[in-house]
């Protein structure tokens, strides 16, 4: 039933673009075409999610296929369905916000092609999360990953995107190539490419680290941790906003998929592997922000952050392996569950988050932060709607993300150890390390906020401001409802969470009753309602206090100085400025100044900007070096027929003595 | 019945003391100063006459703006309600309620920041700048701190964290609470945002950082503004208080003016490093705030090895 | 039967020659690429053995493996003999008669090296495919035409002269065992065990090389890259895809007998080791290739390579390879003519001046890039599945070195071919290369649709008839006889 | 009249010598085609009792060897007019010591060969290794076309000696098939040296070496 529903929904998303394809380059009716196929088939998915949630049941679907070592075997469990929501929500969405955002009439040359990859990335997406066999699961992989290419290069016809994608495209195939290997290794290991946990006697240590090694690697790369996220906040940055949205919000947890899967193939997985995946996830989560702080792109800014939000799924990853290592089955359910409830909140507050950074592009036709300012007065709803995911990606109460980091900070504490049972208080450190993470969130999403919505326009480009179409909003608000609704009530997810972790860790059957019974699941809606209300109290009573006083109003004061300009307000950068010295060990700040100010000072600029330390000074260098080296052997080639003959000769002499 | 009271206890004083320990700090400082100063009970008449004021808002704010306060106000008296004062157990407590008191502040602390920015001022987005980059800081020499407590009571309740069964361990691990309570003391400093942190009187904009950034606020919002500060203050120093004297009279009676006694001495000391420290560089805040972090880091060292 | 197939094609090149309309000559092409294939279908499907499709007491024989190339062959002929007539209608200019007629030829003696169970025979076929399509080469007639058509023949010629010592080597091999001499296969793959291992090893290096150089893998592919890039898209798909494969036809069944004699480990090292060093070399000269055509004459020696490659390792990957052989042949008839398309569109294949073809012709451009995104093994195009079948063999027989080294140098070769094709799809083609009046058409594009779609189809399913072939012709090549 | 083999193989090997040594395209030419003459009778002198079939093969192969292709390759220099291999990559003296050694060592390495019994004291092996050898020679330090064309040749001398070991393993079909690629071969080589020479005004392959990386 479910798996029916899902697959129909995957067929309907990936034709979605083909009417749009056939038509002609300017007419409208493609995009509505897509669209009401895309929503239909988004709608229906969900609906297979649902009826799975609902019924509890699955029959999974196999066919055979005469690909060698290929069977066509799909099946939804906890784990797919959680990873099936976000990616049918967000195509939904996606799909409405593009109307609105990429008109074909206002992108000819490119919005039909968009419109089609758009659902070919959702239907690859769906396909291999419910796929059961490793060949089938690659062609999903490949599917999304070649989609995602294609988007990220809509516009092909700047250099910065080309770039940009072929970076992308790198990456994703170096992955695609490990997960060959990794594959080749499972079947090796259980005589089939058949996704079912491996026989603890079936795989030699040597194999299972390699194929962990792998896994990290391969889903590391999509996933974008740190070091391995080079290719992603160009990506983000450049792809148009509701692409971006689905590549942040969706694309990437693939990667988590991936590892989620593996590592719960794996049998008894030793103690170092658990704490390897919660180090990088600190390492994503601090660095990551700290980037984040630095940038004055827009998109940028939340491509980075997502690498942070990476970060904290990693870490909830990297608990619940300790736990697996030492029996700690709490520490499995607090961390995992956190860990795809962070899934599912950064879905839906880094999906909004984009949808809104998309429509303030939409209307000033620029992402440069400190191009930007004052743009609350002029689109009210945009701003509630970003600061509705500002507050919600600091984690901070009465929103979702609030609940997956208190999930993932209670495992951590709980490796301090109690009583009973072993402890790893090593782990624990990770807690601070979050505390850290989410102060770093918080100044950079107050600066962010702040530098876009707030104050005065800093540019022409901010006078340009007008409220989007309710195309744009309406999604938006779909998102703001869910970070609320999660946020606000958490007990209604935790069987949902709880049947994940049973996928996972197969001998934790009730672990959602377990889950609610660890975390005072309840206490966080009442202490949510309860600061709502609050905060209902204080505003209702400094508007009557308002009310009944005399207020005026007047210029921003200026410590006495008359006549202040735009330029003189508070930018991004000089927000950032004593972060990114913090960091600047990490972040290699690049700072153009004037040499230095003559006697009477004339008309000079200052600019910094924080580039990506590992694209830059690691891998472009490294491959530039190969390509390099490589230009030598050409000498090899330099057209003489008797050169040639005599390579002939030399590896026939060379075979001859071979023996 | 009886928590009943001692709840009703635990939200009258937390309601109504802290402006009384600003009056504190104040009166010593001007003791040291060797001047009269102002009464104990001015921060009172202060608040008092700021709700009857009228107010001017920049034209350039929005809503954000008067939210600022509110936020700051409400989440600060809700942090209250988390922390045990005297021996019993905080009216609100549950497994974890150490992670909502951190991020209950941090939202105070976005939305004070936002507001700051919202005027547009470069002042106040220097202030804004400052506190949540020193909060950075701060926040993880908090929880290095708390994972101590976590590591020492076995539990995540402040209520038993911070409750009486902390006294014994004094004798067993007392160096590592010692090394919490110091780095604590400076997170206090710097959440509050005082010397030698920051100095609230000086009206030297540049130099300021929470002062600087309410710059703009006045009135009813500008009261808020300081009852907040001063709730948050009290927080900080019950922690203070409860890690410092965890001892256990066994008359709940009497362990509530011994609390209050722990209040006005934190305020004193506070008063007395006010007066005899000079305030930091800028520049150098953040290597005292990085030295909080290793003691307590250091704590919890000393107690998992 | 077995005659005719060797026979038409003939006949019809006779026929050929004799039209004399330049313009309608070409449309004899298909014509009898259409026969050929009818013919090789009703040999497919005659009922009886082995044996009844036999001629010449047994010089010529069917045998299964002889089957895949055949099949393949032909159907690859047809599709290249569809884009024809339309490449020739845009080079009116040029007569026409020669190339024709050669094309033909090519075919009947690829025809006659895939049924040959004589080696001697199976040699002069090879030779006169090289003949043959020199002239094919040269259909430009130009300085650098010329040029890649004079170490074509004459690298080529040397090469198989090799190849002919080694077969006299082979034959000496049985002289010496005391056997009455001989060069049919059939008996030397049954006296195999008794041949004297010295002149066999000696006869493999020397077949090897030889007919290695046919195939062009490194070192001696060094005519690959200027005869590819010199010569029109249809005559590199049929090089890159048809005389290759007869070349790797001769090289297993010199193989076949090694392997039935006592040289198996021998040859399978060398056959690991110069799949891998000819993968090595193309992606080394594939990175910052800037001309296109010669970055598929690269890619061709890199795939080569992997044919090879997946023999020597054995067990399943032969399966791979024979199936590698099919998919990259219809790929490699993508990416020619594709890039012929592009390279007629804009009249260079530089990519200095080669941008944006994806806007200049859709169509072409299009198909270029998705035929990269197959040949470099991307989900869910054909060579995918061979290439994983081959790593997933290598990985299973424990010989993780050789896998780990075809991973990293198919990584390489993304790299360096992805450069090139991108510059030449992605971007805003340059105004003055948009001047001249080449646009798709059905006639230059269909074929290469045709063979996307087939490429495809290879991805997603291998057609139960196809896979019994295959599995027949691995078993054979696997059998100890 | 097997041992009157031997010293017709020491006069090939001879013309091997002179291949290599002159410059004069003409006389180079001529010691080729020499060679194809004596290649072509030798059959009758390893198998003499060797038939019909045997005959007409030593008939068309001196046909070919010996008049058809030299004849053809004369034609063709002359269309080229050039007289000398100018300047080869390795000069005359050196190639001829390098022929020297090559040839010393296959007469060296043929004695270490496992040979069938009834080949092991005849110079066949020596001398077809050696030829070979020597056509390798040419192919790879020469840079008149034509004269890669006439090492070629050699090459294929040196293999048609080889073959004489085993004739009966090359049926008649067979070798007919070999010759007429070889004359197709050099055929079609004589027609791409013939556009060389119009198209460069020159067959010296420095020419051709546009292709490269």
């Amino acid at each position: 039933m479910s798996e029916m529903l899902v697959l129909l929904g995957i067929v309907l998303a990936a034709i979605s673009g083909l009417p749009g394809m056939l038509l002609n380059r300017h007419s409208t009716t493609g995009q509505w075409l897509t669209t009401a196929l895309a929503v239909l088939g988004a709608a229906l998915g969900l609906g297979g999610v649902g009826a799975f949630w609902t019924t509890g049941d699955s029959q999974p679907v196999v066919l055979p296929w005469s690909l060698p070592g290929g069977e066509f075997n799909v099946a939804v469990d906890g784990l797919s369905a959680i990873f099936l929501l976000p990616i049918f929500l967000i195509s939904l969405l996606g799909n409405v916000y593009g109307l609105g955002y990429w008109k074909q009439t206002e992108h000819p040359q490119n919005g039909r092609k968009l419109r089609l990859f758009y659902g070919t990335l959702t239907a690859g997406m769906a396909l291999l999360v419910i796929a059961r066999n490793g060949i089938l699961f690659l062609f999903g992989w490949e599917v999304m990953a070649l989609s995602g290419f294609f988007l990220v290069t809509t516009e092909d016809d700047d250099k910065e995107v080309r770039e940009t994608g072929w970076i992308y495209l790198v990456a994703t195939h170096v992955a695609t190539l490990c997960l060959f290997a990794l594959l080749a290794l499972l079947c090796a290991a259980s005589g089939s490419f058949a996704l079912v946990p491996l026989a603890p006697e079936s795989l030699t240590p040597g194999t299972a680290t390699a194929i962990f090694v792998l896994s990290l690697i391969a889903f590391g790369l999509k996933a974008g941790i740190m070091p391995l996220h080079v290719w992603l906040p160009s990506a983000h940055a450049i792809a148009p906003s509701h692409v971006s949205a689905i590549m942040s919000g969706v694309f990437i947890k693939m990667g988590i998929y991936g590892l989620v899967r593996i590592t719960s193939l794996l049998p008894n997985p030793p103690l170092e592997w658990g704490g390897i995946v919660l180090a990088l996830g600190v390492v994503s989560g601090v660095l990551g922000v700290a980037f984040a702080v630095g940038q004055h792109d827009l998109k940028r800014l939340l491509a980075y952050c997502s690498i942070e939000n990476i970060g904290i799924i990693v870490m909830g990853l990297g608990l619940a392996l300790i736990g697996r290592s030492l029996g700690r089955s709490d520490w499995i359910i607090l961390g995992l569950s956190g860990s795809l409830l962070h899934v599912w909140n950064h879905t839906f507050f880094k999906a909004l988050l984009f949808l809104s950074a998309g429509s303030v592009i939409h209307a000033t036709r620029t992402r440069e932060i400190d191009h930007l300012g004052g743009l609350a007065k002029g689109m009210p709803w945009t701003a509630l709607c970003f600061l509705v995911g500002a507050v919600a990606i600091c984690g901070l109460p009465p929103l979702n993300g609030f609940v997956s980091e208190f999930l993932i900070y209670l495992g951590l504490f709980g490796t301090l150890g109690d009583k009973e049972g072993p402890s790893f208080a090593s782990a624990a450190f990770a807690a601070p390390a979050l505390a850290l993470i989410g102060a770093l969130a918080v100044a950079c999403f107050v600066k962010v906020h702040s530098a876009v919505f707030l104050g005065i326009a800093r540019s022409e480009h901010a006078y340009h401001d007008h409220e989007s179409s309710p195309s744009m909003i309406g999604p938006m608000g779909v998102l703001v409802v869910c970070c609320v609704l999660i946020g606000l009530a958490p007990l209604l997810i935790a069987p949902i969470l709880g049947q994940g972790v049973s996928a996972w860790a197969p001998d934790l059957k009730d672990a959602g009753p377990r889950l609610t019974a660890l975390a005072p699941l309840d206490w966080i809606t009442f202490m949510g309602l309860v600061l709502i209300a609050a905060l209902l109290f204080g505003g209702g009573v400094l508007w009557w206090r308002l009310r009944h006083s005399v207020v005026e109003n007047s210029v921003t004061w200026g410590c006495g100085y008359a006549a202040p300009t735009p330029r003189m307000q508070y930018t991004s950068s000089s927000f950032a400025q004593m972060l990114v010295g913090l960091f600047s060990w990490a972040l290699r700040p690049r700072t153009h100044k004037p040499k230095e100010l003559p006697l009477f000072p004339q008309k000079t600029d200052f600019h910094s900007e924080v580039p990506d330390t590992v694209l830059d000074e690691a891998v472009l260098p490294a491959f530039h070096f190969g390509a390099w080296l490589f230009s030598w052997f050409r000498v090899l080639q330099r057209g003489s027929v008797q050169t040639y003959l005599l390579y002939i000769f030399i590896a026939l002499i060379a075979l001859l003595l071979w023996r | 019945m009886n928590t009943m009271i001692h709840n009703t206890i635990h939200i009258l004083l937390a309601l109504m003391m802290p402006p009384l320990l600003l009056g504190i700090i104040a009166k010593t400082k001007a003791l040291f100063a060797g001047r009269v100063g102002p009464p104990l009970l001015q921060p009172y008449y202060d608040l008092v006459k700021l709700v009857q004021k009228g107010s001017v808002f920049s034209s350039t704010t929005t809503w954000v703006f008067r939210a600022g306060p509110v936020v700051g106000l409400m989440t600060a008296a809700l942090a209250v309600l988390l922390i045990p004062l005297a021996n019993s157990s905080a009216p609100i407590t549950f497994t974890g309620d150490l992670i909502l008191l951190a991020y209950l502040l941090g939202l105070g602390r976005f939305f004070t920041a936002t507001a700051a920015l919202d005027t547009g001022s470069s002042f106040e987005g220097m202030g804004a700048a400052r506190e949540v980059t020193f909060a950075c800081l701060a926040e993880p020499a908090l929880f290095l701190g708390l994972l101590v407590l976590a590591k020492l009571s076995g539990s995540l309740q402040l209520s038993t964290m911070l409750g009486s069964s902390l006294g014994p361990h004094w004798m067993t691990a007392g160096a590592s609470l010692a090394l919490v309570l110091l780095s604590w003391f400076i997170v206090l400093l710097v959440e509050n945002s005082r010397i030698p942190f920051d100095d609230p009187n000086t009206h030297l904009e540049l130099t300021m950082i929470h002062e600087v950034m309410v710059l703009d606020h006045g009135g009813p919002a500008f009261g808020m503004i300081l009852y907040g500060a001063a709730l948050k203050l009290f927080v900080f120093g019950a922690m203070i208080v409860r890690l410092a004297f965890p001892l256990a009279t066994g008359y709940p009676w009497l362990d509530w003016p011994i609390f209050v006694g722990g209040m006005l001495v934190v305020a004193v000391v506070i008063g007395v490093v006010e007066s005899t420290i000079a305030r930091l560089r800028l520049t150098h805040v953040p290597v005292l705030l990085v030295g909080a972090c290793l003691l307590s880091a250091f704590g919890i060292v000393l107690l998992v090895r | 039967m077995i005659y005719l197939l060797i026979l038409f094609p003939l006949t019809m090149a006779a026929v050929t020659f004799a039209l004399p309309s330049n313009r309608w000559r070409p449309w004899l092409v298909p014509v009898a690429a259409l026969g050929h294939l009818g013919l090789v279908v009703a040999v497919f499907f005659q009922p009886g053995d082995g044996a009844a499709v036999s001629g010449l007491g047994g010089w010529l024989m069917l045998d299964p493996l002889g089957k895949v190339v055949l099949g393949f062959l032909s159907v690859l002929f047809f599709l290249c003999s569809l884009y024809a007539p339309g490449y020739l209608a845009l080079r009116s200019d040029r007569p026409n008669r020669v190339f024709c007629v050669n094309l033909l030829v090519v075919l009947a003696m690829m025809t006659l090296v895939t049924l040959s169970h004589h080696l001697g025979l199976m040699w002069v076929a090879m030779e006169a495919t090289t003949l043959a399509s020199a002239p094919l080469l040269y259909f430009n007639h130009n300085a650098r035409s010329l040029e890649a058509t004079w170490k074509y023949l004459l690298i080529g010629s040397v090469g198989i002269a090799l190849a002919l010592f080694g077969s006299f080597f082979l034959a000496y091999s049985s002289l010496k065992a005391g056997l009455e001499s001989t060069l049919l296969f059939d008996q030397l793959v049954q006296v195999a065990p008794k041949l004297s291992p010295q002149w066999l090893h000696a006869a493999f290096v020397l077949l090897f090389i030889g007919y290695g150089t046919k195939m062009g893998l490194a070192p001696m592919h060094t005519w690959k890259p200027d005869a590819y890039g010199e010569a029109p898209g249809i005559v590199g798909t049929l090089l890159a895809g048809g005389v290759t494969s007869c070349a790797f036809l001769a090289i297993l069944r010199v193989w076949q007998i090694c392997r039935a004699g006592a040289e198996a480990g021998f040859a399978r090292e060398i056959m690991i080791f110069m799949g891998l060093l000819s993968m090595a070399v193309a992606a080394v000269f594939m990175v910052r290739q800037r001309d296109f055509k010669r970055m598929l004459a690269y890619s061709s020696v890199e795939h080569m390579g992997i044919l090879v490659l997946g023999v020597g390792i054995g067990g399943p990957a032969v399966y791979g390879a024979l199936l590698h052989l099919i998919n990259n042949g219809l790929t490699k008839g993508v990416l020619f003519l594709s890039a012929g398309n592009i390279h007629r569109a804009y009249g260079s294949k530089v990519t200095d001046d080669v941008r944006g073809a994806i806007q200049r012709v859709p169509l072409s451009g299009a198909l270029f890039l998705a035929g990269f995104l197959a040949i470099t093994g991307s989900p869910p195009f054909g060579p995918f599945v061979s290439e994983f079948t081959i790593v997933n063999a290598a990985v299973g027989s424990g010989q993780f070195l050789a896998a780990g080294l075809f991973l990293l140098l198919l990584g390489i070769a993304f790299i360096g071919m992805g450069a090139t094709v991108l510059a030449v799809v992605q971007g805003n083609p340059a105004d003055h290369t948009t001047d001249n009046d080449y646009h798709d058409s059905i006639a230059t594009s269909a074929p290469v649709l045709l063979f996307m779609a087939l490429v495809l189809l290879l991805g997603l399913y291998v057609p139960p008839p196809l896979e019994s072939l295959l599995r027949e012709a691995a078993a054979f090549l696997a059998v100890k006889r | 009249m097997v041992q009157l083999l031997d010293p017709l193989l020491i006069v090939a090997l001879a013309l091997n010598f002179v291949a290599l040594g002159v410059s004069r395209i003409r006389a180079v030419i001529n010691a080729v085609a020499l060679q194809g003459i004596l290649l072509g009778i030798m059959p009758l002198f390893v198998h003499p009792e060797i038939g019909l079939r045997g005959i007409l093969l030593v008939v068309v192969t001196i046909g070919l060897k010996g008049f058809v292709i030299p004849r053809f390759l004369t034609h063709a220099m002359r269309e080229a007019n050039i007289q000398h291999e100018v300047k080869p990559v390795v000069n005359f003296m050196s190639s001829l010591l390098l022929g020297a050694v090559g040839t010393g060592l296959a007469v060296v390495f043929s004695y270490t060969l496992p040979l069938a019994d009834e080949h092991t004291d005849s110079l066949l092996v020596p001398a077809s290794l050696s030829t070979v050898w020597t056509g390798f020679l040419m192919l790879t330090t020469r840079q008149k076309a034509i004269m890669q064309v006439l090492g070629y040749l050699l090459l294929e001398n040196g293999i048609f000696l080889f073959g004489l070991l085993l004739l009966e393993a090359m049926p008649f079909l067979v070798e007919v098939g070999v010759l007429l690629d070889l004359f197709t071969g050099v055929f079609v080589m004589g027609i791409i040296i013939y556009h060389i020479n119009r198209e460069f005004a020159s067959i010296s392959t420095e020419h051709l070496t546009e292709l490269k990386e």
